[in-house]
């Protein structure tokens, strides 16, 4: 056996490196705005005076209030119930509202099934305003304009949907693959008909995952509206904490939180499934009924012979299969809950013209945007306001990084620990950022602090999860390789994953930093500081010039992140 | 075999013609002043480099895409001038099927199928049973045709490259057009898979009288399934003769011009 | 910091200012600063604001000894000092020194509504404010229990969420009956343009309900809380204000509410009304 | 050519063995019962149909894979039994190339090919400047070599599969390896691009003197290339002999086996 003779081939002198190309102005300067806003959170968390020690020296206080919340005093179950329909009833509502509006809105926003740029163009600037503007805003002008009921909340969290939904679902269909409905247009079909056909059935999945997850937030926004006015138990719980009934007020708390956590791990469980994570188990129920439905009828034999009905009849309708049967039930329970819902929700439009006609006089009140006297300090607020988000992004970012990197299954030491790991961010996110600004107030007293923790919490939850989505979602092939090289496990993260997974974490902080000064402004209104404060109490004493002045304001802000996370997320890729 | 005399103006119906057709899509001219006609009833295969114009010249017989210059005559349409509704019409009677197959994978089987029938139907649809009865039992009829009827109600996704590849012949076949476009359509598919679907498209263009125009990479294939053979190099016809006793060395002079893209001069 | 109450308590280095919209309030400028500065330059402690929606947020505050002044509602007022938040009430506002500070609610009906008096509203759908309102909920409640109206089963309440909004809900037909307070009907709707003169017509008035106080926490040392007594009682009001030269001139001397005065002491007996209120009502926020 | 005898129970340093290989997932034998050795530098290509267990084969060879029975020996370290710091100075003489490159593609060509020598560096790297100035140096050698030095600084993703396959050799090549395996390494490229990509393989195999493993669909490509051609059928070794002198049809009988797994099946 002969032995590897060691001929290595060498180049006599190394090969110079070409000139480095350099750094585009852009790239320099999408680089330098991170940077700044990086300074600019942690200046933040320095101005705020977060720090641990004022939080130890406030535990006696949270020891105290801890000893008048117990014991948790429950409403009467038959009332409980009625709270929790009414609180399902106008979420779900909401959600299928928003759904319904976002599709169309969707279908032009996309490039690929526009149908120009005039329309195009209206269809992003509808997305972006109404997310930018907070469903706290859109409940107060509501109220303002159709009264009482349901209604206002309906259309608030509904419209405010809009803005997540119609993006994701306009994204969502500019990955779709194009072939399919360039296929359906070789046969001579209509843009109608290739949309409703192909774009459609193969958008099916991601609209009903994103329906669920809106579902989630819209759950936990509701509680926050019932400060408002929103009717369900949000409302109760508002009533229960400004009469200072804490025992009641921290047992509707709880509710909430096993309510928000429950819905979260449900339709975390549905979204799996759809969106194929989840591989179906042929045993127990379902291999049982296919076993009964094969007795049924007679599973089809060869592929070369149309079958036939008894009669005759070519047969044009699958069998009563599980699946046939899971996907009927599905679609029937689905369309009873949302009947049900809008039953239950009890929508009043009976006034609803004659409110609609009201618009324009409306509409006058709150124009022209106008500070009054107060400038000086709205803008003070609007920084608060902004600090907070800039630093509850900087404190969850700190800990979501490492949670979310432990429940990333491709990157986690076992699957317990990834599971462990998903498990603590759902529980996180399950927990209404009002109820843990609520505590936090008891805690650290009042002010932008337990807005900011508050908040922080929050982002683990969303934060952790994205990352850990966005390192799964990255080619574990590209891992193999960098391993197959002997690399350490550290070092394939480092040099494939966490490589690979970096604009994609860039995006998703930033879209934190949005929806977290979003946040700010509502949390403003349980005392968290910031410019939620004067935002309510504006509208509080019908200064609605200074609302709108707000209104501006807080979507200026969102609009120049948004435009932030645009432009590097471009000049990073 | 039966050209189209060269320089009659209006094409016989029958006909596909392309008179003096550049194409360019920005800077990149993926066709450049093609004259070629094809006549009825025959397998016509297109050979070339990757970027050469095959796709190309394929989606200006249905209109897909527009000449920049010259004029493409398609059964009796000039499809350089035609509006909506007359290239609706015509897509009627052109089927198309392409290397990926292009089914909804999350419909099923048959739904796809019927979707072929979207030319000739008006208004949107959603989901299987929006459509006809006898659009679904000609559905039926075809996936029995290519040999599917048994999976008519699986997801079109959870079946393999080459059924994929069938159900998309049946979608094209619903239509019963009379000119059959396939672009790479076995590209994608192992030799098995492959073998199955040319053997399908061979017999049933005879059965069924088609016109086939058919773009390929493997010249083994195409020696063997061609009435004729057209290659393109860099957008232009630099071969269009009968396939009968051709060998793969006539062939290698397509292949062997110099590079016609970007793409490809980094590439070597 | 609770505790420290027992032990003889510290000057502190500056003293938290909380303040929530008083129910009357007439713009969202609430114009301390008259009152930041005669206290800083009398006791030489610096002042904060802290702006808050929600008076038990501010009530947990001057518990935690977080807050060290407050300006509180009638109601919450009662609340605080009787669920043992350690509150001294330091003045009230009023226009003018030989009045009673208070204000009043209203009942209102929609122009041309067959009810006439507070008897009529028995069966309708009322709008009430909200369950912590003192004079939107609160002192109508104690009104129609008078008549042996329940405010639960006797009436449909509704809450609005706000004076405004109840007023307006009355107005649109939402509710056939409502309350809010006086000048919320009498001026502030109309001149913010959302309703007419005589949209509304006022068909119950209920007694006085007194002035929302000031107050200091007293985990503050004594003689500070006497300090900061006699600031209001003397400093606190406009012909004061302009010769100490903290307001240039009468005209300018901006204070909370418009008042035309100022501050002057108030007795804790003040607001037995309240209590006798919330005796009458039992009202849930009154358990404290 | 030289094949080392079979019932040696430590081969030799420089040898691969397969020793009774059996790999199973799940319900699925990926490899049954494979005993099969590979000599030093020689160019062994494996053939077979999807799902025949090529890939799975290469993967036992660098221990990315374990057998469920049997051992596999490489260069003298036994892969069935090897600890982490064994299996990393094995991997580190091993280079592998895939089908689809798997490069980071955010990252510089010149990044990724310095990512090759991770294996014989300690601690993780962040970043092309954190490779020492040697290893930065050697990787512009093997770009040069692979003909891409003008590319050094470019985003990786943004070459052409040509030239990103070129790549994923010269990360393979930094690593100084005594065997390379490729799997499939020209499926995804086009015709000329991959005569470009063997080309090379050949050279640098024979300047290096490597033992190569290569799997690949293409038999044309094979014979042209291989010394020595494997071939599988449903996880078995069913042909194994020097390419010199097969020809095409001698190849047949790999394929012509009944279809090994579900997808192949469904497919014919
Ligand atoms: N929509 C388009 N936009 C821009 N350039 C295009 C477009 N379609 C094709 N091209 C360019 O036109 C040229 C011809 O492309 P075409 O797709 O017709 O080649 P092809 O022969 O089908 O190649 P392949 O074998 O890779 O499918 C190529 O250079 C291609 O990059
Ligand atoms: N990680 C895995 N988990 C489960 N099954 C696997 C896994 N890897 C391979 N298999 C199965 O093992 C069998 C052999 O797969 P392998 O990838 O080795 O085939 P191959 O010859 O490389 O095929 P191809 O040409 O498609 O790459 C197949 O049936 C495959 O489905
Ligand atoms: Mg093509
Ligand atoms: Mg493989």
């Amino acid at each position: 056996m002969a032995v590897v003779t060691e001929i290595r081939h060498s180049t006599p002198t190394p090969t110079p490196l070409p000139p480095r190309p350099r750094a585009s102005a852009n790239r320099v300067a999408a680089w330098g705005a991170l940077i700044v806003v990086l300074g600019a959170a942690i200046w933040s968390v320095a101005d705020l005076e977060i720090n641990i020690a004022s939080m130890v020296q406030s535990l006696g206080n949270a020891a105290d209030f801890t000893s008048r919340v117990f014991p948790l005093d429950f409403p009467p179950l038959g009332e409980l119930l009625v709270m929790t329909g009414q609180t399902l009833a106008i979420v779900v509502v909401a959600t299928v509202l928003a759904v319904l509006l976002s599709l169309p809105v969707a279908i032009f926003a996309a490039s690929n099934t526009t149908s120009g740029p005039v329309m195009h163009g209206a269809a992003r600037i509808i997305i972006v305003l109404s997310r930018a503007v907070p469903d706290l805003i859109f409940a107060i002008i509501f109220f303002r304009l159709f009264g009482l009921g349901a209604l206002p909340g309906i259309l608030a969290l509904g419209l405010h949907s809009i803005g997540m939904i119609g993006k994701l679902y306009a994204d969502a269909i500019e990955e779709l693959d194009g072939g399919p409905a360039e296929a359906v247009r070789a046969t001579g079909g209509s843009r109608v008909q290739w949309i409703t056909s192909t774009v459609i059935p193969q958008l099916m999945p991601q609209l009903i995952a994103t329906a669920l997850h809106r579902f989630d937030i819209n759950l936990r926004t509701s509680v926050l509206l019932g400060y408002v006015g929103v009717g369900g138990i949000g409302l109760e719980l508002a009533n229960a904490l400004r009469t200072m009934q804490y025992q009641r007020g921290m047992a509707l708390a709880l509710i909430i939180l096993l309510l928000c956590i429950g819905v979260e791990m449900l339709s975390g469980a549905v979204r799996a499934r759809l969106l194929g994570r989840v591989r179906p188990g042929r045993g127990g129920a379902r291999g049982f009924i296919d076993r009964i439905a094969a007795g049924w009828i007679t599973a089809p034999r060869g592929g070369r012979e149309p079958q036939r009905t008894r009669a005759g009849r070519i047969r044009i309708a699958p069998q009563w299969d599980s699946e046939r049967i899971r996907r009927f039930a599905g679609v029937g329970l689905t369309v009873a809950i949302v009947a049900l819902a809008t039953l239950y929700a009890d929508l009043n439009f009976s006034t609803l013209l004659k409110d609609l006609l009201a618009v324009p006089q409306l509409m006058g009140i709150f124009l022209p945007p106008s500070p009054q006297d107060l400038l000086g300090t709205l803008l003070e607020s609007m920084l608060v306001t902004i600090q907070i988000g800039l630093a509850a992004t900087l404190l969850g970012l700190v800990l979501a990084l490492p949670i979310g990197i432990l429940a990333a299954r491709n990157v986690a030491p076992s699957a317990r620990v990834a599971n462990l790991f998903r498990t603590i961010i759902v529980v996180i996110r399950g927990l209404p950022e009002l109820i843990l600004a609520i505590v936090f107030i008891v805690i650290t007293g009042l002010g932008p602090i337990p807005g900011t923790l508050a908040l922080a919490i929050g982002s683990v939850g969303l934060l952790g999860k994205l990352v850990a989505d966005s390192l799964e979602e990255t080619d574990v092939r590209v891992q193999d390789a960098v391993r197959a090289t002997g690399a350490t496990g550290s070092q394939v993260f480092y040099a494939a994953t966490l490589r690979q997974a970096m604009p994609q974490f860039i995006a998703h902080i930033l879209y934190q930093l949005d929806v977290n000064i979003r946040s700010a402004t509502l949390l403003g209104i349980v005392g968290a500081g910031g410019i939620g404060f004067y935002l309510l109490n504006a509208s509080r004493v019908q200064a609605f010039d200074v609302v709108s002045f707000i209104i501006v304001m807080v979507l200026v802000t969102v609009l120049a992140v948004e435009a932030l996370a645009v432009w590097t997320r471009r000049t990073l890729r | 075999m039966t050209v189209a005399a060269a320089n009659q103006t209006i094409p016989e119906p029958a006909d596909i013609r392309f008179e003096g057709v550049t194409k360019s899509f920005g800077s990149v001219t993926a066709l450049d002043d093609v004259s070629v006609s094809f006549a009825p009833n025959k397998i016509n295969v297109l050979l070339g480099l990757s970027g050469s114009g095959k796709s190309t010249m394929l989606r200006h017989i249905n209109g897909l895409h527009k000449p920049t210059q010259g004029d493409v005559w398609t059964l009796g349409t000039p499809v350089h001038s035609a509006g909506q509704s007359a290239m609706r019409r015509l897509r009627n009677n052109v089927g198309m099927i392409f290397q990926q197959f292009h089914l909804v994978e999350s419909s099923s089987v048959l739904e796809n199928v019927c979707t072929g029938q979207l030319g000739s139907l008006r208004g949107p649809r959603f989901g299987l049973w929006s459509y006809p009865r006898a659009v679904r039992e000609a559905a039926m009829d075809q996936l029995a045709r290519v040999g599917l009827a048994d999976k008519a109600f699986q997801r079109a996704g959870s079946l393999s490259g080459g059924q994929q590849q069938r159900v998309a012949i049946a979608r094209a076949l619903i239509q019963r057009p009379t000119v059959l476009l396939a672009d790479e359509p076995v590209a994608s598919l192992d030799p098995v898979s492959s073998a199955g679907v040319i053997e399908l498209l061979t017999q049933i263009s005879r059965e069924e009288n088609l016109t086939v125009i058919c773009s390929l990479h493997q010249v083994q294939i195409a020696l063997s399934f061609a009435d004729r053979i057209v290659g393109l190099n860099a957008g232009r016809v630099v071969l269009d003769r009968s396939a009968a006793g051709m060998t793969h060395d006539d062939v290698d002079g397509i292949y062997a011009a110099e590079p016609v893209d970007q793409r490809l001069a980094m590439a070597v | 910091a609770t505790s420290t109450a027992a032990e003889t308590p510290e000057t502190p280095d500056k003293l938290v200012f909380a303040q929530i919209p008083s129910e009357s309030a007439q713009g969202i400028a609430e114009n301390n600063a008259a009152i930041i500065a005669a206290i800083e330059e009398t006791t030489g402690i610096e002042v904060e604001i802290q702006q808050v929606t929600d008076y038990a947020a501010v009530i947990e505050g001057l518990r935690a000894g977080q807050i060290q002044l407050a300006a509180l509602g009638p109601f919450s007022y009662m609340v605080a000092k009787d669920s043992g938040a350690g509150v001294e009430a330091l003045g009230a506002l009023v226009d003018d020194p030989d009045q009673e500070p208070g204000y009043k609610s209203y009942g209102i009906v929609p122009a041309g509504s067959d009810i006439t008096d507070l008897a009529g509203f028995a069966g309708k759908t009322v709008c009430f404010v909200d369950p912590t309102s003192t004079s939107g909920f609160l002192y109508p409640s104690a009104g129609l229990l008078d008549l042996d109206i329940d405010p639960e089963t006797g009436v449909t309440p509704v809450f609005a969420g706000g004076h405004d909004a109840s007023a307006l809900s009355v107005a649109d037909g939402t509710c056939d009956a409502g309350f809010a307070y006086d000048t919320m009907v009498t001026t502030q709707i109309i001149e913010s343009g959302s309703l007419k003169e005589g949209d509304l017509e006022v068909v119950w008035e209920s007694e006085t309900i007194a002035g929302s106080p000031y107050v200091a926490s007293d985990t503050l040392p004594a003689d500070l809380i006497e300090q900061l007594q006699d600031i209001f009682a003397t400093d606190l009001n406009i012909p004061a204000l302009v010769e100490s030269g903290i307001c240039s001139s009468a005209a300018d001397c901006q204070l909370p509410e418009e008042s035309e005065y100022g501050f002057i002491p108030v007795e804790d007996s003040l607001y037995d009304g309240v209590r006798a209120v919330c005796a009458t009502t039992k009202a849930a926020a009154c358990n404290v």
